[in-house]
């Protein structure tokens, strides 16, 4: 070596990993909140354009207060529970069957890809003449808004299973019964409940659709009121009740996901 | 001087046809007004219509999304349109052919019974109360369905799924025809002085451009004497009201030929105040009504709603 | 009990895959299978298995399978096909659970098989708890639960790191030294082949034919170390395969 | 061998497989078609709950016939193209500073996810009054509408880009804009794509919602006048109209797919 | 120009992962680094190119690197790390657009490594078209690129099926005696190692340290066919990690 120059390796790695920072998250919802509240109390931010965060808060304090939160939020969990459970059951349901059998994938699926984008709220007029102004027509279309997802997730689910291990079932003369109980519907079940993931968003997005027929309580029949009557304070108020609504559906369905796989890392 | 320009905002309704007379008839031009008439679905969004600027004078019922913007110092109220009046068909109460079967035949069965709005704090809503108000009965006897659309109302009183409804004459003229709905009373006979529609325009306009704003209540004025005199008090003539219809019907039913649209635009005329008068009366009412069920706040005042400067009031 | 394959031909769709393929494979034999890349060798397996049927030909068990056989012709898979929700004593009951067996019966069954694959400490265990070594070894063990009267390999070891399937590699040649099971190995590697084979039979490139059919006498507990007669047929047999797999590897795939 | 007996190999594939059967899902939608007809012609099928397809077809017709179809297509197109346009481009944006920079994924991710899921008919209230009547706060409902979930695709695609590609780029030295430029964005296009698939459905769904606001022309106001005035052959019409445009939207998404990733297979 | 590691000692967290790792690699030679799985042998990879900074200790350059390399450190990767979305040529040319060359000169580039790659025919194929050994042949041809002092591989056949790894074996070690490069070969495969490495570096289970150091002096070019000598390190090899290969293997992953 004549040349006895040493240097250590550059470094090139680095760059696209991300750190958490939970604090700036924290921070950047602290600082929005207070920027916001600010705006409002100096008039920067117009009362008509947004209301102070804290006038959306005494609204829900309202709420609580003259316990119309339970009332609305009863209602509405009622409708919710009902609909979204019968949704994907049915959901779940035929998504199996589609994904089970050849002859109702080619006759259903096509069906259920035409309704599945169809806006719902484009549909209220006949789910008036369908299921009445009552429960029904509010259960009804959250039903519909979750069916269609699910039996999407569902098939879609059913297809992934690994092939491979269908094909062990069959070479240990499994039952064909054994092979959709113990293989196909366990390795669908990631593709299931992420399906309930969307279903029930969709479910409480549909609220306020659900909602808008005939219901004198539940938190969308707020929201409407409070949009009809241009108390933009309820309106922020209402539409956070529905985001707490989506986390906890959220959270619930991650405690249901590492439960029932637990299988997976 | 070039033209003032402004935007009012419209429903494709006979009740507006004093904006489409003056319209047509260049009274607006003639107070140096250059106008856009902008077509609504719903009479709430005039009013937050008129709140982002996007238009400059409106008609609407008083509504509790109108006090609201009201209060937040986006609107005024300057004059009256529709009102109820004695001798001339106003708004009138419905009931399913069902319900009135089992007894629903006068407005003074209504406890118990269902009834038909679009909102919480909408003229129906009003309506309803009043009803019950002079029966004697309690508010929350009366069921009310808030359907959000005038056509699921429609639909849920033919259906039997909601027992009754008030709705403006022609309308309810039309219904009642039919086999599944039957007519009960009149608005008229619970609230005598209905100011059912109002005339309001930005609370800035209303302060800082006065002399606008006279400007368009004076074309306003006359567009509705014209349409008072061919179609409500047919003092004009036959040619005269025949003109008429065929003008509004530029505006109304325009997908419907002319002839099926003439009977609705004639039987829907109800009397338009003249120049405007407003019945401030029949307005607080109203307000009084709103706090009364915690739509609006109870510290808002008549003058926060009304600028009574414009037009006479009673 | 005896396997015959009587002039097996099979296509899919328009493309021959095997071509008059015979071969008898007797009791307590291993049988290798190699051959380049898509000449067919899965294919011909899961037609031995039954989970395909052949286009022509046919796939003979001459006499019964032992009563005491649950499946007579059970695989082993390259991917290992282990269900990921079930733990190691899970995977294994799978394969029993159709069978009219008391609960004791099968826990006897399970007990055994792992205790003969040294897993009775992972039995809790999931698959994704365990290396690729253990996942094959779990396989096994299922296998050997339904006592197979054949059982049919699939590249059973080319899933796994060099180091694993030299272990795994000397794990098998011990389970066969004990229970000469009948089998039918398929690899790539030949290696492999020569470790474990009685006989290789050497496919040509797709449509797979048998080009030649390689007996070694030796043991196979005899054949570790370094060892020239085994060198020298693992050399021959890469003669005959090497332009073969070259010619396989300068292919374009879909088009 | 004792025993001479040979017997076949017996078989136990089979089943799991899907065959199309292009000629049944037709025959589903036929049938379906020529029942509901019958059922409505024999009144079977009550007019006031569903009105016959040949009414809504004529009503459809009709609609050619006034060439209303034209301008109401017209004013739709014009929305869900701007809204999703600018809905896109921005998410699209967005969710790539959120994919490479940690800071402002921190800050931005959980803003994205609770704004996300909040129904935008709840709203409508407040966008007429942020951009008024006009085409503004329709655009701006679509823009709203497609804008997160092309945020969350586009940031989950980049998350999603293959690490060893990355690492393999800064092993040979090539600076962060060419690793942006020909690594992430390139690998992130498949979830991109993807997620303007969902974002098209949306925006259609969301015609509806956002010609609520005062829209004379476009097939969400001819859909929500023809349910005001439940004209059910109309309402039909009109969500068939959707419809069509759903699966048009689909097929050139599709149709960019295949264009931009025909490296996948 | 050498490379020369001091002391290196890394962890993840409180994981360690390398302990006081010592060496030094001449220009020409080529090292193996064996070691069980998960003994760190990708991470000291890693802290040789500069991809990861070590915990403590240092990676030095000694001497400049030729002023014709454009990038002296460069990877071969086990899953080839190849862009699906670009041609064989555009993934070359990809290593070469950072660098201020004309069209020509790139192209030139392209085409000579394509051809010592006998990749010539590929040039519009993309890496779904091509086999593993193709896609590794391609990552190779896109190293020779840059004209790299040092290759550093990683696993470089263990995607691949083993007669596909046959081959490209056959090919590293012609394009070795054509050019000698300089190279680190992390592999698992002994036989690999025992056919490639002049030294073979063997390292114990994670922490990884050096255990025992290895040098073959006969010629890569000699090391075909069967070969004694080349059997008995690779024995020796094997004792020397069979116990921790084993070990390893049936360690419980994620807990
Ligand atoms: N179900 C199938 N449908 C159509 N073609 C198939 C099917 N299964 C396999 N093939 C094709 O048949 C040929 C042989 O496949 P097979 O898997 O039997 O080969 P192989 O020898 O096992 O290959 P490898 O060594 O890669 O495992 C291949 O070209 C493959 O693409
Ligand atoms: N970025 C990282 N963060 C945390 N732990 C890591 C990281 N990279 C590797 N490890 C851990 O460090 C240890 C060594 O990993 P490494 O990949 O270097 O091993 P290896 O010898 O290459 O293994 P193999 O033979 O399986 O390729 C492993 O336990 C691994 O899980
Ligand atoms: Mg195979
Ligand atoms: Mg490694």
């Amino acid at each position: 070596m004549a040349d006895n120059r040493a240097e250590t390796v550059p470094f090139r790695g680095g760059g696209f990993k991300h750190k958490p920072a939970v604090a700036v998250s924290m921070m950047v919802f602290v600082v929005l909140i207070l920027f916001w509240e600010f705006g409002s109390r100096t008039g920067f931010i117009s009362n008509l354009v947004l209301p102070a965060p804290s006038e959306a808060f005494t609204a829900f304090l309202q709420l609580i207060e003259t316990d119309m939160l339970w009332k609305h939020l009863g209602a509405s969990l009622q409708r919710l529970v009902l609909g979204w459970t019968f949704g994907t059951l049915l959901g779940v349901g035929v998504g199996l069957l589609i994904g089970l059998f050849s002859i109702v994938r080619a006759g259903l699926s096509p069906l259920v890809s035409a309704l599945f984008a169809i806006p719902k709220i484009a549909l209220l007029p006949l789910f008036i003449i369908w299921f009445g102004i009552g429960e029904g027509s509010k259960v009804a279309t959250i039903l519909f808004g979750t069916f269609f997802p699910t039996v999407i997730a569902t098939y879609g689910g059913v297809d992934n299973v690994d092939r491979s291990l269908i094909r062990m079932g069959q070479s240990f003369g499994l039952t064909w019964l054994s092979i959709v109980r113990k293989i196909i519907l366990p390795g669908a079940l990631p593709a299931i409940l992420s399906g309930f993931r969307i279903s029930a968003s969709i479910g409480i997005i549909l609220l306020v659709a659900a909602e808008m027929i005939g219901a004198e309580f539940g938190v969308g029949a707020y929201i409407l009121l409070a949009g009809s009557l241009m108390a933009t304070d309820q309106l922020i108020a209402g539409v956070s009740i529905l985001s707490l609504m989506g986390l906890t559906m959220a959270w619930i369905i991650g405690k249901a996901e590492n439960y029932f796989l637990k299988w997976r890392m | 001087a070039a033209a003032d320009k402004i935007a009012v905002g419209a429903l494709r309704f006979t009740s507006h046809a004093a904006t489409f007379v003056a319209y047509e008839r260049g009274y607006f031009k003639a107070e140096g007004l250059d106008v856009e008439i902008k077509f609504f679905q719903a009479a709430q969004p005039i009013a937050v219509a008129i709140a982002s600027g996007d238009v400059d004078f409106g008609i609407a019922p008083i509504s509790g999304g109108l006090i609201n913007l009201a209060d937040k110092g986006a609107i005024k109220v300057i004059g009256g349109v529709l009102h109820e009046e004695p001798g001339i068909d106003g708004q009138m109460i419905l009931a399913s052919k069902k319900a009135y079967d089992a007894g629903l035949t006068a407005p003074a069965a209504l406890r118990g019974k269902s009834f038909g709005i679009t909102q919480a704090g909408s003229s129906f809503h009003y309506v309803a109360h009043k009803i019950a108000d002079k029966e004697g009965f309690a508010r929350s006897d009366i069921k009310l369905r808030p359907l959000q659309k005038v056509g699921a109302i429609i639909g849920a009183l033919k259906s039997g799924q909601i027992d009754s409804w008030s709705i403006v004459p022609h309308i309810a003229k039309g219904l009642a025809k039919g086999p599944t709905v039957e007519m009960i009373g009149k608005v008229s006979d619970y609230i005598p002085d209905y100011q059912v529609t109002t005339v309001f325009t930005s609370a800035g306009n209303a302060a800082d451009k006065k002399e606008l704003v006279k400007r368009f209540l004076a074309a306003f004025s006359k567009g509705a004497d014209d349409f008072n005199a061919a179609l409500v008090d047919k003092t004009a003539g036959d040619a005269a009201a025949e003109e008429m219809v065929k003008l509004i019907h530029k505006y109304v039913y325009v997908s419907r030929p002319y002839e099926k649209a003439a009977p609705s635009i004639r039987n829907g005329s109800m009397r338009i105040n003249k120049n405007a008068k407003l019945n401030l009366t029949n307005v607080e009412d109203q307000l009084a009504w709103f706090q009364s069920e915690n739509l609006v706040s109870k510290t808002i005042t008549i003058d926060t709603i009304v600028d009574a400067s414009f037009v006479e009031t009673y | 009990m005896d396997l015959q394959l009587n002039n097996i031909t099979h296509a899919y769709g328009d493309m021959a895959v095997l071509e008059d393929i015979n071969l008898t494979i007797g009791g307590g034999e291993i049988v290798c299978i190699v051959g380049p890349s898509g000449c067919g060798k899965s294919t011909l397996l899961r037609l031995i298995g039954g989970l395909e049927r052949p286009g022509s030909g046919e796939v003979l068990l001459l006499g019964q399978p032992p009563k005491s056989s649950l499946n007579p012709l059970t695989y082993i898979f390259q991917d290992f096909a282990l269900l990921p929700w079930r733990t190691v004593e899970g995977n294994v009951s799978l394969a029993l659970e159709d069978h009219p067996l008391s609960k004791q019966e099968s826990q006897e069954i399970i007990n055994d098989v792992l205790s003969r694959t040294h897993l009775s400490d992972f039995k809790k265990a999931l698959p994704r708890q365990l290396s690729g070594g253990m996942k094959q070894r779990v396989a096994i063990a299922r296998a050997l639960a339904v006592r197979p009267s054949v059982m049919l390999m699939d590249e059973p070891l080319s899933a796994l790191d060099s180091q694993t399937r030299e272990l795994l590699m000397e794990d098998l040649i011990d389970l066969w030294t004990r229970e000469s099971f009948t089998a039918i190995y398929v690899t790539h590697n030949l290696q492999e082949a020569v470790r474990f084979g009685h006989r290789i039979v050497v496919l040509s490139r797709r449509p797979g034919r048998v080009r030649e059919i390689v007996k070694i006498e030796r043991e196979l507990d005899d054949r570790g170390g370094d060892n020239a007669e085994l060198d020298e047929v693992q050399h021959h047999l890469w003669e005959l395969m090497r332009d073969e797999a070259r010619a396989a590897d300068r292919e374009l795939l879909n088009g």
